[in-house]
């Protein structure tokens, strides 16, 4: 028992939940800018696939880390066209045409990277960014090193979450897209084109998806690996249900979810495999299935939501 | 520019757009293959002998496409209904794994007449009890199930997992995480000698056959349907639709764990935690892509088994990085997606 | 059909290889294959990344093709793979597998770099300042365990009271993953990680404590961190295969031996000064004991606590 | 031509093969108020919709202040001061009323929205034309006619000038309606023009100053208010002379139905509320009430969708414990739905599908649907009931809203059923359709079926019903005859003045 609580008390858990939360948040929250304007974007997965890659890939061949980060942002921003004119143009099933983009960016993305680093043995690495002490925060005693550690993109996706939550809430833009998502019809009438707001959540939240899968090769890690993003995508689309399609409770859901893994990680050094490793890691999934169970009949679903909007059908 | 839903479809267009859409595959592959540096019009000849040139592609191309069919065939089912099933995945495995487990401590003596339908029974129950309890969460709690179920595949994949590394863990494997194995009167017959074809294909095509009569001559087909595209107005019309839905995802989970319980009984003999390369998911594209008829489902799975065996086979032929299979396959359903739409659809101004 | 390929040529082999040639393991096979074919003894195709489901297909249409010797892993499809043996009798198969032998033409190897392992662990118990070393690993599968167990066992034959803490990140191919695992052992007190997996080098790196490298040599890419690796060499396997199958000698054994220590399959390498001089010195006895065969590692294949 | 606001000029639009609209033009001066008449199809919101930039033409234009507007550019329509309030509501329920209103008012790319300055102007609005709202309300927690309002409002904020109302009185009560009346005449007074779409001719009459009827896409004519009459803008409509159906008196059969004391009790509330009331065959028993006032559940009930939480339901002398849909339709209750789309059909489904899919039991044999008995049956309909624009097989989505109803009143009538429960039965109908329906259910009635009808349209419960009850809060009110009714007597009835009778009586 002790033992667990030494856990809870070392900063470094909680260091260790920032970093781990990062991919997610920034993931989540592309996630959730595409739902709030209706549409379901499965193409998560391999949209962070893409973007570990290409990050990772310009730094190698030169680009400065940042350009890195921004190369794998527009990659994500491509597949998010891509999304948006098979789901919005064309009105395509949302859950089928993400599976493809996931399984193209995916595949695509490892073949690059064959053709272009053909190299056996472990991949060449890039120097990837350093943690960042933010001067004075820092030296707060267990808050500044468990918090203000942390390499810029943590920095960044928090600020991104605040600003995102901001953004829809509180300006005329966030409403047009929550109205878009609520209902296009709506949105028509008033004078705002669905359609291409639609695209535009779609293209920017596949930006920040690019985002998150750069963060692994660019931050979290400094070489790509083909299929390294195991499953993270999904885990966000799940997180912005967990959140109810508000940025502010992603933020909270991806640190939630973070803890799981770091705790679980360093439960494994105490108790050894006494435990099935596998326990550990179903308790997020679980849980979100709980408190979707809890809060599903209160949680306000955009109406919308995977329904194509084709102008002027009955 | 607008679409306009077409009422009445020509044979030519039906034809015809589907082959524009692998030609449109095939010239983006071929760019990539250029890329890689190989000939490009000699890796079109090669996917297609890859695919069907000689005895063991073509069994390959089948063997692959037993388990898309019926992991089609439960998403198709499932989204006639508008139930949004994503789970095929876990209950795939769920369904894999209580085979290998009730093959493995009960029953493996039995001989194969009996074992084999007990095994396939039990392996579609697993499947059905998975997408049970999505189901009730949305019918009490009203909870979203593409989400419920999405994230139920990882619990599934990592309950497998435990599995296979505590209690069922095969001593035989020197510590290896794979399940005991399936007894041999539990695995499934061959239908030709040193190929991997296996009894399941016919049992895939003939459950589409039987869906497909299920779902167009029966009334349970007219009130699911019914139920899928206006809840509100079917039940009106008495259609009893808890009833329907639960019935609905008994045969889309018992679908998907039929799936897994075949490949195990067919091809792999134990579980591993690799046994799916995402056939839960590329069923969900291929009951699309068959626009949730059942006998599409056999087509578009053996199209998209095709494409990947084809492309798969050439890759190692030309010496092309192996990932041109899945660029290959996902570029034709994507672009299959779009031909299908134009055959629903014509461009208006 | 041809009857048989002159003797001058080289041969075909292909290698199949179940993950991505980046995966350490994998990335070993790769490279003595390249090695072998850019000195003209073999002609080598290969695939990567190949499912399980699709590895016996693989393994069928490299024997249709024509390759004499087949490389690879069979861990997911142990009872396919003899099949497929069975039914090109002509080809030679030689897989990394936990099976045994089987038939004329299926041979077997397994990684037995955990002489390397116990040695670094030697150097390992000597160092620590902590008295905690830990190791991150994969999966509780044998050939990790054993990796582990070996290392833990070197650590403690030198230091009996030093603590071994142990995480497995439940997956093969997950580099951030294996780092967040290095660091929350550091912060448990560990200062030196055995790194069985790619990505905890880098939790040392980030906290400036030492590391253990596996299969390959990591200290080029970790300079000041990776100071001693548990080296694995595929060519002694991979030249008997060979010399077999040209010979046209059945192929349906167990190469595993090849890759010991002692048959010079396996070493440690090491930066020399990082670990006190009495540390390298026990441990380079212990190696010369190991090769002459006096001392044998314990083999140990449970999962490690 | 000057001094009009608005000109639309020779536009056309094609649907397929469906010419929706065909070279209409139409002016629109500065405080007028233009009608806008058809049956249903006859292209009017197809027309509206043009206007308004939802679709382009494929011909024609349209001009603002003799400034042509740039086709399918709503927010052109809404800077040229165009305010549409749609034919179904196009709001967002999840969001409050103020955000629904504020969407697309500010520009985008501002960094703030001014929300509190948004607030008092639309109060300020909402004072000024008497729009009472909440602007924090969730949309979704108003009345239909509070949404109404917002949707009103909406086009107000946006300085609308020319505002376009597409049957702004479908789902409305009469009071409502006349009180939204008041509203635009003074809207009109201030200096707006509008253009309202309604097929009631009543509010027509009333309201416009003049009137324009479209017929098969067609403008068949132009009518100042005051030149014309009810019985020429029906025939103009439809093309030929309608007249609604009398009903002739008739002795009514045995008692079919009977109810005593039927409550339902839904979330601690009592939607009705120990109701009474007997049927018997060949008579028409009308409710009337003001929409929200226990009718759905009623409805619900007597449909086999919602079970009671006490009281008895008596058919034909048997106590029903717990009735199905599948009871009710074996019982031989007829029903209408009073939301078509909602609950009548299946639009994606073909026609036949439609028209068997509440009595699959009897269109089915070992659980496989007969499907050549229902196209029979479909195509029987079709022919007894002059459902037009479809073949058995075809979507019913593409029937109009009055031949959907008419397919969904064949159904219940071509077996002659002992009951019929018909809610709502023409809302949204055409004067011709209107005239359909009702001689379909006198005739019915003729042959002996009881007739249950929940309608909120005086007019059609004055024509139809035998009886009369209203229906306030969830209770019921005695019966009076239909000779004995009038107006004014109806109107007292459904403000629950009958109760205090009823107390003085005891
Ligand atoms: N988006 C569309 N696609 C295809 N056909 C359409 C479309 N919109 C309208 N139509 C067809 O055009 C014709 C005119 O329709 P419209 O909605 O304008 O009629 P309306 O006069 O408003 O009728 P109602 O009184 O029922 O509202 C109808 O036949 C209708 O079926
Ligand atoms: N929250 C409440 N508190 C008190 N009385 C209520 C409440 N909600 C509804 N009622 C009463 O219950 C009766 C029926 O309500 P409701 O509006 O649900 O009727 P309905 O059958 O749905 O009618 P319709 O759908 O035609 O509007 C009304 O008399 C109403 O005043
Ligand atoms: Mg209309
Ligand atoms: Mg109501």
């Amino acid at each position: 028992m002790s033992e667990i609580f030494d856990i809870l008390a070392s900063a470094g858990l909680w260091a260790a939940v920032l970093r781990i939360a990062t991919p997610l948040i920034l993931g989540t929250l592309g996630a959730l800018l595409c739902e709030r304007a209706g549409v379901l974007n499965l193409g998560i997965e391999g949209i962070m696939t893409f973007g570990a890659m290409i990050g990772w890939l310009s730094v190698y061949n030169g680009a400065d880390l940042w350009t890195g980060f921004l190369i794998a942002a527009l990659s994500g921003a491509v597949f998010g066209l891509l999304h948006s004119v098979l789901t919005v143009t064309l009105g395509l099933s949302q859950h089928v045409s993400g599976l493809g983009v996931t399984l193209f960016a995916s595949s695509f993305a490892y073949f690059v990277f064959r053709i272009l680093v053909p190299v056996a043995g472990t991949p060449p690495t890039i120097e990837p960014f350093q943690p960042i002490a933010i001067p004075g925060l820092s030296d707060l005693p267990f808050v500044g090193p468990a918090l203000f550690v942390q390499t810029p993109p943590t920095y960044l996706a928090i600020l991104l979450a605040l600003g995102l939550a901001y953004v829809i809430f509180r300006t005329p833009l966030g409403l047009a897209i929550r109205m878009t998502g609520e209902n296009p019809h709506a949105a028509e009438a008033q004078g705002i084109n669905p359609m291409v707001v639609r695209y535009g959540a779609v293209i920017a939240g596949s930006a920040l998806m690019g985002m998150a899968g750069a963060f692994l090769t660019l931050s979290a890690f400094n070489s790509f690996f083909p299929t390294m993003v195991q499953g993270r995508g999904w885990i966000c689309i799940a997180l912005v249900v967990f959140a109810t399609w508000r940025p502010g409770r992603a933020l909270m859901g991806a640190l939630l979810f973070a803890f799981f893994d770091a705790f679980q990680l360093r439960l494994q050094t105490v108790l050894g495999g006494a435990v099935p490793y596998q326990l550990f890691l179903m308790i997020p999934y679980v849980l979100s299935i709980a408190a979707l169970a809890l809060m599903a009949r209160r949680a306000r679903v955009p109406q919308a939501l995977m329904q194509p909007y084709r102008r002027g059908e009955r | 520019m607008r679409f306009e839903r077409r009422e009445h479809r020509s044979v030519l267009l039906v034809v015809a757009t589907p082959l524009i859409a692998i030609a449109a595959a095939l010239a983006i592959a071929g760019i990539l293959i250029a890329i890689a540096g190989a000939p490009v019009l000699e890796a079109y000849w090669r996917i297609l002998t890859g695919a069907f040139g000689s005895r063991l592609s073509a069994t390959e191309t089948l063997t692959r496409a037993t388990p898309l069919i019926l992991t089609g065939l439960a998403a198709a089912v499932a989204f006639r209904a508008r139930l949004w099933n994503i789970g095929a995945e876990g209950q795939f495995y769920l369904g894999a794994i209580m085979v290998a487990a009730v093959s493995s401590q009960l029953v493996g003596n039995w001989p194969a007449v009996v074992q084999i339908p007990v095994l396939l029974a039990v392996g579609a129950m697993a499947g059905m009890v998975l997408l049970l309890i999505p189901l009730w969460l949305r019918l009490r709690f009203a909870v979203d199930e593409v989400v419920t179920t999405l994230l139920l595949n990882f619990v599934a994949v990592l309950f497998v997992s435990m599995l296979i590394d505590t209690v069922l863990k095969d001593p035989m494997a020197f510590g290896w995480p794979q399940s005991q194995p399936v007894s041999d009167d539990g695995m499934l017959p061959k239908l030709l000698e040193r190929s991997r074809l296996h009894l399941g294909l016919a049992i895939a095509i003939a459950l589409a056959l039987v869906l497909h009569f299920v779902q167009s001559r029966t009334v349970f087909g007219m009130q699911s349907r019914a139920a899928g595209l206006n809840a509100q107005a079917a039940i009106f019309a008495g259609v009893p639709l808890g009833r329907t839905l639960v019935f609905v995802a008994c045969l889309s989970g018992g679908l998907a764990g039929l799936a897994g319980s075949i490949e195990v009984m067919g091809v792999q003999g134990y579980v591993t935690t690799d046994l799916s390369p995402g056939y839960g998911y590329s069923g969900i594209v291929v009951a699309m892509l068959a626009n949730l008829n059942p006998i599409g489902v056999v087509l578009a799975g053996l199209f998209t088994a095709t494409m990947f065996v084809g492309a798969d086979g050439m890759s190692r032929s030309m010496g092309i990085p192996s990932y041109i299979a899945d660029v290959f396959v996902a570029l034709s359903l994507l672009t299959m997606l779009v031909a299908v739409f134009f055959t629903q659809y014509r461009i208006r101004r | 059909f041809i009857p048989s390929v002159r003797a001058s040529a080289p041969i075909k082999v292909a290698g199949i290889h179940g993950s991505p040639v980046e995966n350490a393991w994998n990335s070993v096979l790769h490279k003595a294959l390249q090695e072998a074919a850019a000195e003209g003894a073999i002609e080598y195709v290969f695939s990567e990344g190949v499912s399980g489901t699709d590895y016996p297909r693989a393994m069928r249409e490299y024997a249709e093709q024509g390759a004499r010797l087949i490389i690879g892993e069979t861990f997911p499809v142990e009872r396919q793979a003899r099949e497929v043996a069975a039914d090109y009798p002509e080809t030679a198969f030689v897989m990394g597998s936990s099976g045994t032998e089987a038939g004329d033409n299926f041979g077997v190897f397994g990684t037995w770099n955990f002489d390397g392992a116990y040695l670094a662990g030697m150097l390992a118990g000597k160092m620590t300042k902590t008295n905690v070393v830990g190791s991150v690993g994969a999966m509780p599968i044998p050939e990790v365990n054993m990796l582990i167990n070996a290392f833990a066992a070197g650590v403690k034959a030198v230091n009996p009271d030093a603590k071994h803490l142990v995480t497995f990140i439940g997956t093969f191919f997950d580099p951030p993953k294996a780092r967040e695992a290095g660091l929350a052992q550091i912060d448990a007190g560990a200062d030196i990680l055995f790194g069985e997996r790619i990505g905890t080098a880098d939790a040392a790196k980030e906290r400036g404590i030492k590391s253990v490298g596996s299969l390959i040599d990591y200290t080029p890419r970790y300079p000041d961190t990776v100071f001693a690796n548990a080296l694995w060499n595929f060519r002694p396997i991979l030249n008997a295969a060979i010399a077999d199958a040209v010979a046209g000698k059945p192929t349906g054994r167990d190469y595993t031996a090849y890759g010991l220590m002692k048959e010079g399959g396996s070493d440690i390498v090491f930066v020399k000064g990082v670990a006190p001089a009495d540390a390298e010195a026990a441990m380079e006895a212990k190696r010369a004991e190991i090769k002459a065969g006096t001392f044998e590692v314990p083999r140990i294949m449970e999962e490690p606590t | 031509m000057s001094g009009q606001v608005l000109e639309i000029v020779g536009v056309s639009k094609r649907f397929g093969q469906n010419l929706a609209n065909d070279d209409i033009s139409l002016s629109l001066a500065k405080g007028e108020i233009v009608a806008l008449l058809g049956e249903n199809g006859a292209g009017k919101t197809t027309l509206m919709n043009i206007l308004f930039g939802h679709y382009v033409p494929d011909k024609g234009k349209v001009l603002i202040e003799g400034s042509e507007l740039p086709p399918g550019k709503p927010r052109a329509a809404i800077r040229a001061g165009i305010g549409m309030v749609h034919q179904h509501f196009s709001l967002a329920p999840n969001l409050t009323v103020l955000d629904n209103v504020m969407t697309g008012t500010e520009s985008l790319w501002s960094l703030r929205s001014r929300r509190s300055q948004a607030r008092s102007r639309l109060m300020a609005i909402a004072e000024r034309f008497g729009l009472k709202v909440d602007p924090d309300a969730r949309l979704g927690d108003l009345s239909v006619g509070e949404q109404q309002r917002v949707e009103i409002l909406k086009a107000l904020y946006n300085d609308a000038r020319i505002l376009v109302l597409d049957e702004p009185t479908a789902v409305l009560t009469q009071i409502e309606a006349e009180r939204l009346f008041g509203t635009l005449k003074d809207m009109a007074a201030q200096g707006l023009s509008l253009i309202f779409i309604s097929h009631k001719l009543d509010e027509v009459m009333a309201t416009a100053d003049r009137i324009v009827v479209l017929r098969g896409g067609r403008k068949v004519a132009e009518r100042k208010a005051r030149e014309t009459s009810k019985a020429e803008l029906a025939e103009l409509m439809v093309g030929r002379a309608v007249q609604r159906p009398v009903r002739q008196a008739s002795k009514p059969g045995d008692l079919v139905l009977e109810a005593a004391g039927l409550t339902v009790r839904e979330a601690g509330v009592n939607k009705l509320n120990a109701v009474d009331f007997r049927l018997r065959g060949g008579e028409v028993l009308g409710i009337i009430g003001v929409a929200g006032n226990g009718q759905t559940s009623l409805a619900r009930v007597l449909s086999g969708t919602l079970a009671p939480s006490s009281g008895n339901l008596m058919l034909y002398g048997k106590r029903m414990e717990q009735m199905t849909v599948g009871d009710a339709v074996l019982a031989g209750i007829g029903r209408i739905p009073e939301d078509r789309n909602k609950e009548g059909v299946i639009g994606e489904m073909a026609i036949w599908e439609n028209a068997i899919l509440e009595r699959l039991s009897e269109f089915s044999r070992h659980g496989l649907v007969d499907k050549g008995a229902g196209i029979a049956l479909s195509r029987r309909i079709i022919d007894q009931f002059d459902v037009r624009g479809g073949t058995p097989a075809s979507r019913i989505s593409l029937l109009s809203g009055g031949n959907m109803q008419k397919l969904i009143l064949g159904r219940n009538l071509i077996n002659r059923p002992r009951i019929l429960l018909a809610a709502q039965p023409t809302r949204g109908l055409d004067e011709g359709a209107v005239a359909a329906v009702h001689e379909r259910i006198l005739e019915a009635r003729r042959g002996g079926t009881a007739v249950l009808l929940i309608s909120e349209d005086l007019d059609e419960v004055m024509a139809l019903a035998d009886r009369i009850q209203a229906i306030v809060g969830g209770r019921l009110s005695p019966s009076i005859d239909a000779d004995e009714a009038s107006s004014r007597k109806l109107g007292l009835m459904m403000a629950g003045e009958w109760e205090s009778e009823v107390i003085h009586a005891v």
